[in-house]
């Protein structure tokens, strides 16, 4: 079956999202993501959306991250504060970010291409994308795979990733064991090596090899000792994303 | 230890002043009925700092945005967490400074107006921060504290182009990163109900707009429905904002058009698509506030061109 | 027509209590007075429970800081912070407040007779009495008037008046312009002289003299130029608190 | 120019340690029903460190209260801000140490109990805190940071006898006193409705149940009634205290008696008076605390006693 790049990461999101487990979930592909995996995996996962929806049921997808359907038949609806604390106390899980620009310790730009005074490219900003990446135990990243983005030296450190190394979350004065998990691309998936917090290849995406995977990296990435393959979208998937979760197509 | 973000408080902020502010305005119960153009010509001035309460398209107070394009203010400065409005008003040269979170177009992709604002050099500065790390500035004023302390921002170049300050804790010994507080000089913020003295009601989730409403030195009103004291009185647990922190209270039905408003009605998103479409390029923008701003008298002739009988 | 003590401090008290104005209300003749104020001086007396209650009708006498009659008809009902934060950010104008000891400068104790440490009684605490007397613009005092409790040097602070004289709040980082307002008791009403902060008699109460005030106060206490006589509780007034406000006497 | 309260705190903090309990906790829909003995005997050990959330005699977990003094624990220590509940634990020699706010009977006095106990040296330490700084306390905690500023305590000896510190603002150079989180080993908070899971709805006034409740590392609730989660999903605005920061849910009617409860029931003044004339005198209050507390089984039993059929 075809499918295409958006669709492969929304499966490959979905289906790490843990069952009975609390996800922060952003605007695009993190909604379609958690709304496939209510639907297929995680029936009790929960998702905890910034403005103030906590477990929600996603039957029709959120277009903003205040919308109505980011609290329908929830179990909480609140404010801004409430969850970012919430966050800040260690109760939120998953958080998934995205970037513009990402370097081999998972440190995310999304502000700014050149300099932040006299910007070249001027881009959204934080967001609640700090505040993710400094509270959840475990940040999911969700890019496109090139050079221009897979970069050695990023313009703008927005959000913390494992900053410059070993040691430098805590010393900064971050929250203790959290950091980037997975960063799922076009291209395959990368976890963190567990001593040297640098980036390492755990697997590949459909029809992509090991060499693509390093070739559209802008720095040395790290190996797993074995390699795996990810499963392509599977008929299920498609059909739960295509025809029931975003049939307007606005997102694929 | 102790650490500084680079750049000066874009609205410093005087707890002293502010109490004095609050003390003056009136526990009466009075009306604060008026229009859009009203309030707004009454409790904003150039080169003020507003504030305006959303999330994203959602409940965003545009009646009031486009009053505030309509009379043309040109050195603003604001706090930015925003769509449709804030791209609006940089569009229409409106801003000169900015506490910026995310100002985007969510799945419309970026802002382009705030980008020709911000890489010409209209907007003179650009000052950053999260998400959390605003509303967290907006809530120590709404104590009336001088400072939250927080463990965002730090480790970051967010901290370093921000006017935040890091500390060792007194009680930890460990880093903290404080966020001052952040008073405005106007608050804008659309709600669901308000009875006339101003004291509002919101549905479902409610994003900053307790924050927000109390750290407001003057705070604009617009709501979908005016009700009754007695419907207040009732439910007095439902009052989200007090009518003792209102200063204007605009009967505002589809205010929030072409977002959407919780309860209420969904997003136009046809009249969306045009707009961002037209926000594209400086030119085709300007026809657009020529029509849908500066071409409508008020928010009833703006209705009546989008809702024709 | 005959009253008690208590009648004549509450009469005293709810007369100084302003239409339109936000004043914080604490149990036992707080409360009463403002329900006399309400009833026959300031319908729009705006009064504020520490416990969420703000702007409610009080039809029946409270008889806890958060008992449902405290939000009655109220225009907000929320929690402590919110009203405590309210107070710090200078919204509200009265504040009423007890003690076992008073001093000169308007300090008050409620939390030990004796050391901290080792009392020889220990009293309630502070309570919201601290917070009260640090953020209202206007602290109004009402206490039994002996040489027990007014005091040369009170065994402990529990509560900011002007604390060693002028500038010392302002010194201490409490909020500009506030501070005790008037001392209202079973003899008479003091204000606070406006250079040295030091507790002046201003009127004294029927049938006490200016003598029986200075021989009820263990300190010197500055005398106003010209000294005013208090009204005694009038007839609409004692109806009001016994007939109405309190039919159960569970307080007068 | 910084300064500090003169006590060490009695429940130092660890934000590290709370994050990662809290991670632990589970956040399946799972039923938290028992009774108040069951959630007494798992989620509170001798020597920790509870707080009860209340005003007054109003929303008082009494039932959860009476089953503390049944299993006789003898060390607890305490964030009090208190009436009835905490009268009587002293009466029962259950506390050891305390961060005290206002402990009394309200318009009936002082609390004989809390003197005996202190006076006599049976409660071995009393730190003192304003009522604001002991919910700010808890706001700390809950908002995961480890202080909070304020303007309330400065200048004070309840200052000096407490274990806050003061700073001068790094923002302003003013002096702020700051205040450090605190976090409940156990909270205990009476509700009006609550799901199986945990799910809590509070009626009118609120008090300090938000933040005592995200400030407990355990959490028991009682509850007069025990509502479908589908009612909970129906209003999720109504929601004050989530499930995942539930622990125990017990079914408690008349949970507050003899306090009252609001929109259910008025406090039971005979009673009230029969209690504290009897915590007069260490006899009289054994004699109660026989009758009332030890003498019963549980709370049906006692509620079968005060409203015999």
């Amino acid at each position: 079956m075809q499918y295409s790049p958006n669709e492969l990461l929304i499966c490959l999101a979905a289906r790490m999202m843990e069952d009975n487990s609390t996800a922060f979930i952003g605007t695009g592909i993190p909604m379609l993501a958690a709304s496939l995996a209510q639907k297929l995996y995680s029936p009790n996962l929960v998702p905890v959306f910034e403005f103030g929806g906590t477990g929600a049921i996603l039957e029709k997808l959120p277009l903003a991250v205040g919308d109505m359907r980011t609290f329908n038949k929830a179990l909480h609806a609140s404010g801004i504060c409430d969850i970012m604390e919430t966050a800040q106390r260690g109760i939120i899980e998953y958080g998934f970010l995205g970037g513009a620009q990402i370097d081999c310790y998972g440190n995310l730009n999304s502000t700014v291409i050149g300099s932040q005074s006299k910007p070249k490219v001027r881009l959204p900003g934080s967001g609640g994308a700090n505040d993710v990446g400094s509270h959840c135990w475990k940040t999911i990243i969700l890019m496109q795979h090139d050079t221009r983005r897979f970069m050695p030296k990023i313009d703008f450190v927005t959000t913390p990733g494992f900053l410059t190394g070993p040691g430098a979350r805590e010393k900064a004065g971050l929250p203790k064991e959290t950091g980037p998990y997975r960063v799922v691309t076009t291209l395959a998936v990368m976890d963190f090596e567990p001593k040297s917090k640098r980036m390492r290849l755990i697997a590949t995406n459909p029809g992509v090899t090991v060499g693509d995977v390093v070739k559209n990296t802008g720095f040395e990435l790290l190996m797993a000792e074995k390699i795996q393959r990810n499963e392509p979208p599977q008929e299920k998937e498609l059909h739960a994303l295509r025809d029931e979760i975003d049939k307007d197509r606005l997102y694929i | 230890m102790s650490d500084s973000g680079t750049y000066e408080l874009i609205q410093p902020f005087d707890l002293e002043d502010f109490r004095a502010h609050n003390r003056k305005k009136t526990k009466a119960l009075t009306s604060k009925l008026m229009s859009e153009s009203d309030a707004v010509s009454r409790f904003i001035k150039d080169g003020d700092y507003i504030g305006i309460e959303l999330y994203g398209t959602v409940r965003c107070p545009m009646s009031i945005t486009r009053e505030i394009i309509r009379q043309r203010f040109k050195r603003l400065r604001m706090a930015g967490q925003g769509v449709l409005e804030i791209d609006m008003m940089a569009a229409a040269n409106c801003i000169k400074a900015l506490d910026w979170t995310y100002i985007g177009l969510e799945v419309y992709g970026v802002s382009n107006s705030m980008r020709r604002g911000v890489e010409s050099g209209y907007i003179e500065k650009v000052v950053e921060w999260s998400n959390a790390a605003i509303a967290w500035r907006f809530k120590a004023a709404a104590m009336g504290v001088p400072f939250l302390p927080t463990r965002s921002m730090l480790g970051t170049d967010t901290f370093k182009y921000s006017s935040a300050k890091s500390i060792n804790c007194p009680f930890t010994g460990k880093k903290v990163c404080l966020l001052p507080a952040l008073i405005l000089d106007t608050g804008i913020i659309h709600v669901n109900r308000a009875d006339k003295y101003g004291n509002c009601q919101i549905d479902g989730i409610s994003g900053f707009a307790a924050e927000m409403s109390r750290a407001s030195k003057n705070l604009i009103i617009s709501a979908e429905e005016i009700i009754d004291t007695d419907e207040i009185r009732k439910a007095p647990e439902k009052t989200i904002i007090p009518y003792y922190l209102v200063d204007a209270v605009v009967h505002a039905p589809f205010g929030s058009h072409p977002g959407e408003m919780v309860n209420c009605y969904e997003r136009d998103e046809k009249h969306l698509k045009m707009y961002f479409e037209a926000a594209k390029s400086e030119e085709t923008v300007k026809t657009y506030l020529d029509k849908w701003v500066y071409g409508m008298k008020n928010n009833e002739e703006y209705l009546n061109a989008i809702f024709p009988k």
